[in-house]
């Protein structure tokens, strides 16, 4: 029988070792795996790459993962933000490294590590710093780089419900990197706020299809970052 | 020798039905057509199984009752199919990125040829007038994780479809794991074929003598 | 105002000129817009390259396109099926040029044309006759073939509905390659069984964003190709 | 010169209301944060426009009610805003492939600077403590058929924006095709910058002073 039901967050997380590549879903707080990510903290593996569209904000979430010092690296395309405080301060400190993606590359770098691509061409950031050092070539008279796909060892993600099969449905424009993110993980973890029963999705409205989820936990009132960034909350 | 139409060891359906046994419970699964696709009428009970077709469907199920065909539900044969509960439409660019990407874990396939290297050839005879047709089955075995083969040992001419090195065109070159064939169940490994199982009332000479390839024989052969 | 309606399948393909290439949807005969290809035979245009997963069946749709002599290359991967016999003549007496192309690198060749991709790399074919004349290259240790990305002057898809911005929705696995043609023509021209007010696809459910149609035509009832393949018609 | 502080022709919402009257009925429209945000208000009355923000929505709509907000629902600047009716979301992969595939008309982006050549830099100093940040703005510049910008012509410190060759870091090169400033609207094509219209109260001599570039008068300056 097929059932990707976790019973805690914890237990969804346990297995995570030190020096983990961890895709973690959200744009800003929307889709924001935030217990997942609580859950890690508690959890403790170090020297984490994580990638992620922003670094978080105050001190909770993936902020908080950062201050935590369990990331040794971030992935991603805007790492500030209105509220974001933790990542700019280690930054400065050279104390975490940064590898900065324009955010296109960045998703289609993330299909690709799920579609078993390993390299495409692109023409976003062309002649800008950014393709410094890569692959520059040319198809029908314009200029690309090579851009590799992006694989991780795990995936954290936030979506509205599920089924046993893995099967998942988003909310709006939180669904962004989470589909994509699924995908390109050894072991994709998914929190959902809702269990659904097999069948209650319909077939044609399936977003990320049971295949690529390999755990899934109910969180059924997950915080909103932004709630707990304006009480100035902390985490641990 | 054996006489051209007499069945030698499993049938179809028992082939099928022992390589359904190597189906584990939560395996993602693509079948190919013909003898493959039987499979799934074998798996044991108490095994959850999804059944992928690569024309866009995950969670495929059995033929529908006459009467309730629908011909935009389809298999990859192009034959009327069901979907499950729990099952999800897809494009096929998405569905390309499960076999590409190695979400898939088994493929079954069938096959003209097979190397001692898990080379597989079943796509094209090379014939100079065949009209060349590949479909996904290049896809499959590239990105599939597992793939098993299931084929006649020896073809209607009496030649081994067992073989050293390929003679028609791969569809790809090591990427098989097993074989099952009317004669027996063989192994694809580091060191080449390895001999598993014999199909009853089929002696390990007699299997030596129809393949035309060099065949280790596993320890605990049954 | 946006209203992508077109009111005759005749005005949706007037434009097509010679040597276009077109892509044409469907796997078999679920998916395939077989009034637009009729429409497409009434127009005349020829010297077409076209890209389809298959090459009909029969003396109707995309076979009677090809019977018509106004296909001179056709771009699929499996150019045989049980009733094609147009397509097979033809070539066996060099009357048609094929690109024979594995099913998910024609698919991915084709949303790479529409994602602009101008080429990737997949590990299908390598070490086959399909990789020849190929470049290969090796990433991590494996070895890949790169492919280029497929644009198309138009596309003809079929779909279950749409709205009046282009939004579609299909049935079933007659989704197939419907999605990624759309997004890979310069126009893109869809049959739609049912005209939609706007709104009525929930937001979450769109399949194919309204950004990626040109051209809508409803045609409410559809021919079905093995009812008119068994009953041995033919077209024009 | 010009006195720090005083507004020299049109204001921030002027020139986000010219740069409306460019969109035309029908676009797909991305819009960036800051001024360019302003143009969706501005849109002439009878043209339907549709608006795509990256992070997955194609037909947002203006800022909800105050009370209204959803977190999930938002634009590229993590601000809240609706979807209008015929609204459709998608994942990050889809949303891009939509910009990297030249299938969004029009982009109205800021600028930190513009040369002669169109080249954009609108997303660092790169000063060697700034905390780099590009979001999607490399990837609209290089999808989008059309880029405009709207920008000040001068800095706060009195420093043209408008310059032979970008000093800061290239957002991509030969992008832009038209810039809206407080000052005048200028094309940007093969032969270099071409004044095409003055703001109320400014004259050519005025523009001329205040940018670091050559420009051609369009013969219909106006």
């Amino acid at each position: 029988m097929i059932d990707k039901q976790i019973n805690s967050v914890a237990q969804a997380v346990a297995d995570i070792k030190d020096g983990s590549t961890i895709m973690i879903g959200g744009f800003g707080e929307a889709g924001s795996p935030i217990e997942l990510i609580h859950a890690l903290i508690d959890q403790g593996a170090k020297n984490l790459t994580v990638v992620s569209n922003n670094t978080g904000s105050g001190h909770v979430g993936l902020a908080a993962l950062i201050n935590n010092k369990q990331v040794s690296k971030m992935i991603c395309s805007f790492p500030k933000s209105a509220n974001s405080k933790v990542f700019p301060e280690l930054y400065k400190k050279g104390q975490i490294e940064l590898e900065l993606v324009p955010q296109g590359t960045l998703a289609e770098r993330i299909r690709a590590g799920g579609a078993g691509i390993p390299a495409f061409y692109t023409a976003t950031s062309v002649n800008t710093t950014l393709a410094e050092g890569k692959e520059i070539r040319e198809f029908d008279g314009q200029i690309y780089v090579m851009e590799h796909g992006i694989k991780a060892d795990y995936s954290l993600v936030k979506c509205k419900a599920g089924d046993r099969y893995g099967n998942l449905i988003y909310n709006k424009t939180a669904r962004n990197f989470g589909p994509i993110m699924c995908t390109a993980a050894e072991t994709s973890i998914v929190q959902a706020e809702k269990l659904l029963e097999l069948g209650a999705i319909d077939p044609e409205h399936v977003v990320t299809p049971g295949i690529f989820v390999k755990r899934l936990i109910i969180v059924p009132n997950p915080a909103a970052e932004s709630q707990l960034v304006s009480e100035d909350r902390r985490y641990p | 020798m054996t006489s051209k139409g007499i069945v030698e060891g499993w049938d179809r359906a028992q082939m099928a039905q022992r390589a359904a046994l190597d189906i584990q419970d939560g395996a993602y699964v693509n079948l190919g057509i013909g003898i493959p696709e039987m499979v799934a009428g074998f798996v044991p009970a108490g095994r959850e199984v999804i059944y992928h077709t690569e024309n866009g469907l995950l969670g495929m199920g059995p033929t529908p009752e006459p009467g309730q065909e629908n011909q935009e539900l389809i298999n990859a044969g192009k034959k009327p199919v069901t979907a499950i509960s729990g099952a999800c439409y897809f494009h096929h660019a998405d569905s390309f990125m499960m076999i590409r990407g190695r979400h898939i874990d088994v493929c079954v396939l069938g096959a003209m040829q097979v190397s001692k290297d898990g080379d597989l050839a079943n796509w094209s005879t090379g014939a100079p007038d065949a009209i060349p047709a590949v479909g996904g089955a290049m896809d499959l075995v590239a990105g599939v994780k597992t793939i098993y083969v299931i084929t006649q040992h020896i073809t209607k001419k009496g030649d081994s479809k067992i073989v050293e090195n390929c003679t028609y065109p791969l569809t790809g070159k090591g990427v098989v794991n097993r074989i099952y064939t009317n004669l027996a169940v063989i192994d694809v490994n580091q060191d080449g074929l390895m001999l598993r199982e014999l199909a009853p009332g089929i002696t390990l000479e007699f299997v030596k003598e129809k393949t035309d390839a060099t065949l280790n024989i596993h320890p605990d052969l049954r």
